[in-house]
């Protein structure tokens, strides 16, 4: 094998150990951002979502994902092992990690871990690996005249993870206490495992977007360059813009929404950090830094469904912003012979293209989510009693606190 | 003997903690309470204002000779006195006997507080 | 004045002071303590089952007039009661005196508490 | 019935704890309070003393029965003293009424402690 | 110097500083699991241990352990300083520095902090170096005729620790009012910084393990990508398990015992990482993640030595193992020319060569730390008083309690 | 592009993603040396230190400190976007960044968020990037007939940010309570944040420091290489050896100093990491040790300048001692053809550079912070109510505890 080719490996797989990294920055944000009591529980989630995903990838999903051309599904072939692709193998398994984990952070404070179990094997076994497939591994959202663009996973994988987070935060319902005649504010326990959790997380995109290159050879290296510098400054421009939102709005700039403010960058930025300008990035983090600020507020206090880390606005919405706004910001021919986005002349080719992909693989994840949800809602049951939720999951579904 | 209990803002815990060094009451015991009363501080989390009436407060227990009572109660008065809403209360009831642990003495006279 | 001390569980706290709310009794303090008694929660760790017989609970404690004693008391154990074993006690006491520390008033007039 | 408070040192509680267990008093409450008294502490921060005064205890609480105060003081004295200054105070009073909150019976014969 | 000699120095270097940074993951681990008023005495030893084994390694310990051919010791030359291979001396010192925080953990809570000191000198200036001398370092164990084989280290590092923390748990004895008649839990006080850690590591050994191929270029990099697999693939396994066997047994899963067994199934294929298959890897942490909860239980409640964080299990039974299943699950040829696992038809030679390993090694690490501790207790006092212990070591080894 | 010049972005880039990950470590130490109440608000301003440089310095910073090749300034040109030149952005994107978040810490729990804002603003985009260009963008100090040295930034980074939080310090005054005749321990709440947020930065340091050789192909690898020797030596020697101070001077081994201890070691170092020999390293980390402890208890109760981090003597004052030593310790011809420290015949000729850039870069950035200080509490007010800062900024400047 040539430099060049080792060096690619070399930086496919860096970049998913950062990408692995992020694991920790999900299991800190969402146990910063829900009480003590459950503090436990929801680790213990984020935890097995990994672990679950780790051999679910490797034993079926990557070759759903990736094993064939066909327009809807790879192959079924059970656990991959192809000497050669293994680099491969795991910066999809800690892509494919992620979608799972963001719907823990929504359904926290309430869900039954075994029933929880069953959801992250099927989301991470049959759901994302479908969608995914459709625009990654060959399927017919990437072979469409105008091919749809999700260069890092805006929709593949944060949107699936937002929308099936919606269906199942809907499908379970809020947090005792959450919504009483008016909405109440149910503080998270510790800012700072929050705040920690966000750094983690920043720093995982770093392997998430400019990983995505799957190379660094040749001229990807300033590909990569020019990725990490999109992906970073639509997250500070996300987490300023938020903070000053907050502060506008409510007197006061508010830190654990101006954390979401930076995630939500990173998300809108995931699409288009290889298409886009740096200006273009900064004002893609900048809107959704707007947007996640209302869209949070619009799911909690409008449509009453109660998400304690805000997952379903960040991931979800910000995700589709930001994989529609490839179609507005993307360069001339950046995403192929003579497509531009908007902005730059090329009309809304682009911009039908990646509404068509939002929206089927959104429904794609919300339906099969809301399906699974109320599947396992009328067998397993989907929530802990009302005593458990009272005294808390973590002594109830694990017999121990985590805080001693 | 007499009971004495304060409830005072944590803020004015080093004032107080002086005001009664002064009257040679080194010896006392507090721990943390919640305060339900009319003094609000208004918190506010992710855009939702959430307008609560319970406020971290330092409950002082002093036991006292009777003698004494009087002057322990004005000094934790001033010294815990801001004049704003929320500078809480003081209560006093009887305590019938005391005893020192280590060498099993009982009586106010082993009471430090003299 | 009596000073009603409840030992009540921590998760039937937001329904006491709703209970006590009704009753105009919006002036009191609470803190956290830990019970021995029968009520047992089994606790596990690394395999080993520590059954604990000590339980968080929540000491409620408010100072009211004589005559609101028996109202104040009846709130608190409706609100209290589930009727499994671990209910909780409550505890009646006399106080001699009170004092509001903003004004340096005293007397049972001034408790907010009617 | 009387209230006994206990003010001792933390890590005599477990002994104290044993010896009232074995008077068959096996119920009572408990939190962390923070004495302030003469029993002094050394800590030091990045090369500065701040040599304090302020000794984290823990406050016993139990209500018996008249005939039971003595030998449960007795059994706290002896389980908390070692002797060596620090070793804190028990102090007595009165409690007029108790409620078995989950059945609502009242009076000492309610105390599980006999 | 030419682009493959560059990339591989490139690589060893980023898997170094990840195998350092697995100094914070035990760190948070050891800290997360004992009491809070010992927490910043188990944090001070860990730190210690590094700062004392980077100076320690650089002064004699690499050159004990690399420095000549000797069957049983390298040589002894003074303050390491050879252009060329600086990158070399990095990645064994944080190696080394492993060794010896694996100890702290199992004596947590209870241990002088000077004679801790004086312990973590010897460990990793001596013990360590020389043990590993006769594995990595060309000594006798390397030149057997089918040669021992720990590719990364399940029984040079881990295993070393993990027998040395034997020695030194049972020499000092448990803490106050672990047994009294019966077998009491003492729970850790911050499940968080638990599994934080463990989060740490888990990311760590992707430098620890792939790293040790000590090269990227060329085929390497097809081996270091199915390296990160197969770790990946055992720890993942490892933690299903051994949640799976903490709900059988307990009733509920047990989040303390679900981190040890993400890292039992690291440990465990530490030794393997390069010579089996996925799926080998795969059963390999499968069956650590059941031995360790058996093997947790056995230490704490039938040989009563007191284990607070479960490292003489984790690291000294699962390294034990996972060196022996090398001998049973080692592809054909994959240790050298007509070396198979006892699976592959391989015959039991090489599962002697690793008993061999095992045996030895063990014996020389445990033997070792046992007259080590014995002679500290016996002149310094290896116990702080028990008013220390009640009391919390922070504030009187330190001064001062690590929470305000 | 051929190998050599991708696998040197590649370092670039991975550099700088462990420096951005520096960010989390300041913001952890300063965090867990401070008090509970005023910790959300710590945390937000390193976040926005982060995100306010990110785009400060790619609007206008870059350009000031690399634009040009005149002797105080380079250029002044908007937005940079210059293909083939991104990695370079990112990596001083991340260094500048620091510069800031060190003044946060020791102006900790009194200042004004809205005022700490502006000063953020223009110390990133103005004070930084002008000394910058002085030293490492073709300005004065490196165009002297013996330049000025400093390899990764101990006074372009550290004692800019260093001196600038004594201005700040000073300014602002004291912390309620802490000299009252006699001077205060006001201890922080949580060491175990603060190791954590020591380790990262001793893992961002990797970054910090070898990635400043800005290429690893070639002769650079073992450069490279040798820098990560040295950085870790000096650090675990000023770790150990302020552990040792501060046991004979206060009768027990200091937690919180020792932390401190290691992060000296590593500021020293610094400047003369790819100059000195790995002993060399070890010695100014060691001196580095002894200088932390003596001059935070002289900024403490000397100069009654209250700093609750440190960060003055670890920065500024630690920072100009290793530039300085860089006099003495620089290998012979290391620097420059014909020039080597005093210890290696080479005269005291670079010893006079290296304190003509410390004197003048540390007046700039001294006299720069005073004024804007002065000017920022003239005008906004430097300082947050004596209410405010009894009852914690979290609570007052963000409306919510961190903590709940
Ligand atoms: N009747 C009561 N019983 C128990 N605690 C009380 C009672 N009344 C007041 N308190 C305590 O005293 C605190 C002071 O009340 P606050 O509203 O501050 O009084 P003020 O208006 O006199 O300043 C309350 O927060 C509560 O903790
Ligand atoms: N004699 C006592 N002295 C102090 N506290 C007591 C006493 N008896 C009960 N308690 C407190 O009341 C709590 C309630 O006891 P519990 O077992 O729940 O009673 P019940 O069986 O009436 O429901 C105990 O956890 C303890 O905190
Ligand atoms: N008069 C008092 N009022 C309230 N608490 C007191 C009083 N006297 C002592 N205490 C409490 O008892 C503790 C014991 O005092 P200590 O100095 O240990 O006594 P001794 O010298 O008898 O051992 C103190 O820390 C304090 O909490």
């Amino acid at each position: 094998m040539d430099a060049n080719s080792a060096l690619d490996i070399l930086w496919i797989l860096i970049a998913g150990i950062l990408v692995f990294f992020m694991q920790a920055g999900f299991a800190l944000v969402e146990a910063g951002f829900t009480r003590a009591k459950n503090v436990g529980n929801i680790i213990m989630k984020n935890f097995m979502d990994f672990a679950l995903g780790s051999l679910l990838f490797w034993i079926v999903g990557y070759s759903i994902m990736y094993g064939g051309e066909g327009a809807f599904f790879g192959a079924f072939d059970l656990f991959y092992n192809v000497e050669g692709d293994m680099h491969n193998l795991f910066f999809q398994t800690v892509f494919a990690a992620t979608a799972a984990t963001i719907v823990s952070g929504a359904m926290a404070e309430r869900t039954k871990f075994s029933t929880y179990l069953v959801f992250s094997v099927v989301i991470t076994a049959v759901i994302y690996p479908i969608s995914g497939h459709w625009v990654w591994g060959g399927g017919w959202l990437s072979t469409m005249e105008t091919p749809f663009h999700d260069f890092a996973g805006s929709t593949v994988v944060h949107s699936v993870g937002g929308w099936a987070a919606l269906a199942g935060a809907w499908t379970i319902g809020p947090r005792l206490g959450k919504y009483n005649g008016k909405t109440n504010a149910i503080p998270g326990h510790n800012m700072v495992l929050g705040a920690l959790g966000v750094f983690i997380l920043w720093l995982g995109w770093f392997g998430f977007n400019p990983g995505s290159q799957l190379a660094i050879s040749g001229d990807n290296a300033n590909a990569v360059a020019g990725i990490v510098i999109t992906t970073n400054l639509a997250a500070a421009a996300g987490a300023l813009v938020t903070m000053f939102v907050t502060w506008f709005r409510y007197g006061k700039p508010d830190l654990s929404m101006t954390l979401n403010g930076a995630l939500a960058g990173l998300v809108a930025i995931t699409a288009g950090c290889a298409v886009v300008s740096p200006g273009g990035a900064a004002i893609i983090g900048a809107v959704a830094g707007v947007l996640v600020v209302f869209s949070i507020e619009f799911i909690d206090k409008k449509l009453k469904v109660d998400d304690p880390v805000g997952a379903i606005s960040v991931h979800g919405v910000c995700g589709a912003f930001g994989t529609l706004m490839v179609g507005f910001f993307a360069l001339p021919d950046a995403i192929g012979e003579g497509i531009s986005g908007v902005f730059y002349g090329g009309g809304f080719s682009s911009v039908i293209s990646q509404l068509i992909g939002i929206v089927s693989v959104g429904a794609w994840a919300f339906v099969g989510g809301l399906i699974l949800f109320q599947v396992l809602k009328a067998t397993m049951g989907l929530r802990v009693s009302e005593q458990e939720e009272r005294e808390g999951l973590d002594i109830h579904e694990h017999g121990q606190s985590s805080y001693n | 003997m007499k009971k004495i209990e304060a409830i005072i803002r944590l803020t004015q815990y080093e004032s107080v903690k002086k005001a009664l060094e002064e009257q040679d009451i080194t010896f006392f015991s507090y721990f943390d309470v919640r305060g339900v009363g009319t003094a609000r501080e208004g918190h506010l989390y992710r855009g939702t204002v959430y307008d609560t009436s319970i406020i971290e407060r330092r409950l002082i227990s002093i036991i006292v000779r009777d003698e004494n009572l009087e002057k322990t109660v004005q000094a934790l008065m001033s010294a815990a006195r801001t004049g704003e809403i929320g500078d809480g209360r003081i209560f006093v009831s009887t305590v019938e006997e005391t005893y020192r642990i280590r060498t099993g003495e009982s009586g106010p006279e082993t009471l430090y507080i003299k």
